[in-house]
């Protein structure tokens, strides 16, 4: 055998929608008109959270907050290929996928606004909070697609992160756990081109961020990830192989196109060309010009929908700041073991005494 | 019914009865299936049962981390690490989601995990193998910390860890393993956080847990005076009561740990005295610890590890003091 | 020559001022380069020394890790972790090799290592941005644990960490980055381990470091007695003498920490003074310090930070013990 | 672009000198007979060293001993390919490597004695200490790579792992940094088939270990383990491209004929008729018979080589004994800081204030 090749492997890139807005009729999915219009209206509910966000963060009202814009067709399309029962395991930037997975807005500010109370889990939600440390949560979603095989339940964990995050050990970790396990999880990397200032050339010497899976022996697929249709069809065939244990990561190249975090200032280390470039390519409107050239848009529709979202923001807003209000401080002691230990039974009472001593 | 178990035999014993009394329990780490672990904790576990006993890649954090996901599904998984300090491998995980799952989302999602490691010196070990880092555990709020000091303990406090819905690490002392047999209870379950009176005593109270404590009944042998020994068993949440009730009575203290001295749990323990018995105390309170160097090869870990002497030196130094 | 400088400023220009000494000098971490740094404190550099600045991709591990390699070839690492809970992905580099370096080789290998990171609470970050786990590097030989809290300071303690042969995990407190300015001389080295008598006192000694030294000051000047103040500076070694002479002088002592309570590094000095001032102690030693709690979000935040008020509750509690 | 492949990879293995004793001719390195003689002097050097240490551990003279029975081609073949200034950074097994590129047997027996002094590296050594924790000291490699790099020098670091370790995110983070700074290392993986008692299919899911590096974008290639020709051809071709900035993955395809430590019993979880089967394929027997081949080998040289490595392990094993004899426990204190800090030297006081206690 002096010189052979034992393995080959390729990366598959997949795009249904292309920017000039032609589509691979025997890609396309077949969505009824009513399922695209809940796509659509999935990205523009995200893209106008983020908006009101970022006004709310400046105007002191919430606390750094990470938009997605620009990145909706790569999330909701990976979202909205999930079953009910199904769970979400999110990075810090997961708004678009949060909202299709059923998390509410107010949820989401509260959140924003340092509350714990915005990470709570309603009964029966399959989710998990935001992830804070870059690359942390795809092991959880590894076990908890282990753990639905082990109890012969059906579900899949379908979980995001970043380029950046692909350079943690953790994440090479949960891809091989998963690997070993049939864990029925789907590993959606959103390529946007940053980690805060980070270009991806100097996150890794990679051609494809996809190809990190080929480490972990587990299935894995590139596709354009401002084409919400063809983010779907990858979507769609990997939950149903994760279904089966076989664990998919997906690639999706995408744009971060605001800041990283309101906390951020993009012109320090990037060209505003650059950001104009892709706001042409924003995923939502080429899915609109998509939707009006089908006749399935129309002006009317969309002002229903942006009224619809309104309505919705103001109330989930208004919502927020009355959890606000009504928070009470010494809540922190009382989550941190199912009953309080004696030392935070004798903290909380110092505590409590000092609030009543400050409000005498 | 119950029966004379080595320590590594009582950690089987609980398992086994853990497995078997609750659907849920998932039991993995690196060896822990085909061989039955390293120190042969988890033998045969595998043959009763295959669907609930894995031997996993070698990745600690994935094992902690994996070990989120797997409580979320609702299991109740059951981790070894194979040493205490290759835990670090998941410190992170340990520290920024096992610990805070649950008060990060006010009790909506918690994380019933049981992180079971091997410690402490004594064996004649490889380096990194020997580690006792207790004190870093203990400062993380979230975990409960737990150490069994006999085959009886082993199997109460183990019972209390795995039902217990809060994360804890377990910690085994390696040289108390195969060490001596005990009677073990069948069903027994110890309470988390509840200190145990080993002796009563007038002149001085000695704390120590995990192996340091066997060395400390060593040393009190050799003592003319009437001492406490305090088992504390739960470092996380400490039994407080208990201990400054007994120095309450006898007024002098000596801790014995075998982590660096340094930001050990001694000097936790010295301040919650300091707060809670200041007047009673007639002596400063002892620490006999480890040395603040990485614990060393085995070569010299018979010079770093606090023993009977060493005790017995700091106790005569705190009754004779004044 | 001297300038007028915020904390950060100090940092950038102690940063600059190294690289140009020094060409073994190579600083790097996430977001350090082109973009200076989240908080800007690495600015510029990259201009000026483009071969000795790096972006890294987001790993901390590896960045602990590369560190010990570029050490043994003889260049000084200085690298920043964004925030120090994220230290915890490198946790087992740092305990098992950085800090173990030298004595594992008796010498022959060094790690003369400098992790630079930001901690602590106080300007509304998000999760995991907030914390302050000093006693736990602390409680690893082999690592020096140093803390700034103002500009000059920074510039004198930095200099001297990165030029220090062992390595050093130099905490700087985010809130202070941006809150004041000070006068900071152009070379400028304060020796590691060295306290500072911030204020003289007779009636009660407070120790606090980092940020909470700004809060204690704010505290102390509404008491109406003479409040000594030390900042120990490093942690590790501790100058335990300059607490201990004060402490015999005042018979009171307060420390202050917004690292949880249970096994934070105020156990540590009482333990210490326990030890070396027994006789001098007329009251408790006091704890002010932040909860058992995770560091909560925001919201919540400046509930379980120890403030000037708490503080000075603290304080007036210890003196009228007795 | 509807579905394109966008990236691929193939894996090459090499073999050179078979089972059979056939050799490729065209693969087969230029050694000269004194080169060829010195690589099967220094497997042999090293197999004796570990059986006399098993020895000795049973005589309770030795600590917990990892032998490399049976990898001593893929140590010896890699470690021949390096320079003389180039770095070695071992985990705990790697006799073989560490005796090529100069370590001294007494330091290896120190080493196993449980004492620092056998980690000492002497100046100008190039060399790191064991690393005990799994995966953990690729990751200095790659520093030392790119430091090297940093500093306009030509010497590459070598790092060994084992199939177990690529497990560990570290070995991933490793080979993802190398990759971006074009670090001057060659990661070796021994895939010799165990972690421990874990079987290679229970670690992960790919075909391959070499396959590891296409995550991190670094070459890659396999190779017969057993094969010492094969191996030396391939990290003669891994190390310049290091010395150039290309870091490489080699996977050596190996067996680990003895114990994982010498207090691991093997029957627990392998059959004997496994063992056996490698033991015919040992890597120094099929060299061997090679070298008799070729007529470079004959029994008086075999002799000579045996009386030399009986003569220098009795010397070594009398040079540690003593060292172990002169230990000074109090020298745990001495090396932690450069300078002894005041807890220190209160702690070091009362240690020696205690042994003298002891010793009146
Ligand atoms: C473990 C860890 N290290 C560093 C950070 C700081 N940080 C927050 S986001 C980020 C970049 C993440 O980039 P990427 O994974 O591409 O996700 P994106 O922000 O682009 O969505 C960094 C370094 C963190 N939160 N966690
Ligand atoms: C971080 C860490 N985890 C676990 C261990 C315990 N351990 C020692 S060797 C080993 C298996 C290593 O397998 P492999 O990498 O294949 O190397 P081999 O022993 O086969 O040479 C394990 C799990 C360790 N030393 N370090
Ligand atoms: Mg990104
Ligand atoms: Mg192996």
């Amino acid at each position: 055998m002096p010189e052979e090749t034992v393995a080959q492997f390729h990366i598959r890139s997949v795009q249904v929608l292309a920017e000039d807005e032609t589509v691979d009729d025997e890609l396309v999915p077949d969505l009824s008109d009513d399922e695209l219009l809940t796509v659509y209206e999935q990205m523009k509910r995200s893209r106008r959270l983020d908006e009101r966000a970022i006004a709310l963060q400046r105007r002191g009202e919430l606390g750094t907050y990470a938009p997605a814009i620009g990145q909706e067709a790569a999330q909701v399309g990976t979202a909205f290929a999930l079953a009910d029962d199904d769970w979400l395991v999110p990075s810090f930037r997961e708004q678009p996928a949060l909202l299709v997975h059923g998390t509410e807005p107010d949820a989401i500010l509260q959140y924003a606004k340092g509350m714990e109370e915005g990470a709570e889990i309603p009964d029966g939600d399959g989710a998990l909070p935001p992830a804070i440390p870059v690359g942390s949560q795809p092991l959880h979603a590894t076990g908890i697609g282990w753990g639905e095989a082990l109890q012969d339940r059906e579900n899949v964990a379908i979980t995001y992160f970043g380029d950046g995050a692909t350079s943690e050990g953790d994440v090479y970790e949960a891809m091989n756990f998963a690997g070993v396990y049939d864990a029925q999880t789907v590993f959606v990397c959103q390529n946007n081109r940053y980690a805060i200032s980070t270009g991806t050339e100097k996150q890794t010497n990679t051609e494809t961020f996809a190809q990190k899976a080929i480490a972990a022996g587990i299935d894995c697929v590139q596709v354009d990830g401002n084409d919400v249709l063809g983010v779907y069809r990858v979507a769609r065939e990997a939950v149903e192989k994760a279904r089966n244990g076989e664990p998919v990561l997906i690639e999706a190249l995408t744009y971060r196109r605001s800041m990283h975090t309101t906390s951020d200032d993009p012109s320090a280390y990037r060209e505003s060309e650059e950001e104009s470039e892709w706001e042409a390519r924003d995923p939502i409107l080429r899915f609109q010009r998509y939707l009006e050239n089908r006749g399935v848009l129309d002006e009317e529709t969309k002002e229903a929908i942006t009224e619809r979202i309104e309505e919705e923001l103001a109330a989930a807003i208004e919502e927020a700041n009355e959890r606000r209000e009504e928070l009470d401080p010494a809540d922190m002691f009382r989550h941190v073991y199912e009953d309080l230990p004696p030392e935070l039974e004798e903290q909380l009472a110092a505590f409590e005494a000092e609030k009543g001593g400050e409000s005498q | 019914m119950s029966e004379r178990l080595r320590m590594v035999e009582a950690v089987r014993d609980t398992l086994g009865a853990e497995l078997a009394r609750d659907d849920d329990v998932v039991v993995y780490g690196e060896d822990v299936g085909e061989a039955g672990g390293v120190f042969r904790a988890t033998q045969g576990l595998i043959d009763d049962y295959p669907d609930r006993v894995f031997d996993t890649p070698v990745a600690e954090a994935g094992i902690v981390g994996a070990g989120v996901g797997l409580a979320a599904t609702g299991m109740r998984p059951v981790a070894e690490i194979q040493f205490q300090s290759f835990l670090y491998q998941g410190f992170h995980q340990l520290a920024q989601h096992v610990a805070r799952m649950r008060s990060r989302t006010r009790g909506t999602i918690t994380c019933p995990m049981t992180i079971r490691t091997p410690y402490g010196g004594g064996i004649h070990a490889l380096e990194l193998h020997s580690e006792s880092f207790e004190a870093g555990f203990a400062h993380i709020p979230g975990l409960k910390v737990v150490f069994p000091s006999s085959p009886a303990e082993t199997k109460g406090l183990l019972t209390a860890s795995i039902r217990s819905s809060d994360p804890v690490v377990f910690m085994e002392p390696t040289r108390l393993y195969r060490s001596f047999r005990e009677e073990v209870p069948d069903d027994h379950e110890i309470p988390l956080g509840e200190a145990r009176v080993v002796e009563p005593g007038e002149d001085i109270t000695v704390v120590a847990w995990g192996s340091m404590l066997r060395e400390t009944l060593d040393a009190v042998d050799d003592i003319d005076a009437s001492v406490g020994v305090i088992d504390p068993r739960t470092l996380y949440p400490l039994d407080t009561e208990t201990i400054v009730d007994s120095v309450k009575k006898t007024g002098r203290c000596a801790i014995v740990h075998e982590a660096p001295k340094t930001a050990g749990m001694a000097g936790e323990i010295i301040a919650r005295l300091n707060e809670e018995a200041f007047l009673y105390l007639e002596a400063p309170i002892e620490r006999v610890t480890g040395y603040d160097v990485p614990m060393p090869m085995f070569a010299r870990e018979d010079d770093y590890l606090p023993d009977a002497d060493r005790i017995e030196a700091g106790i005569r130094d705190t009754l004779e003091f004044g």
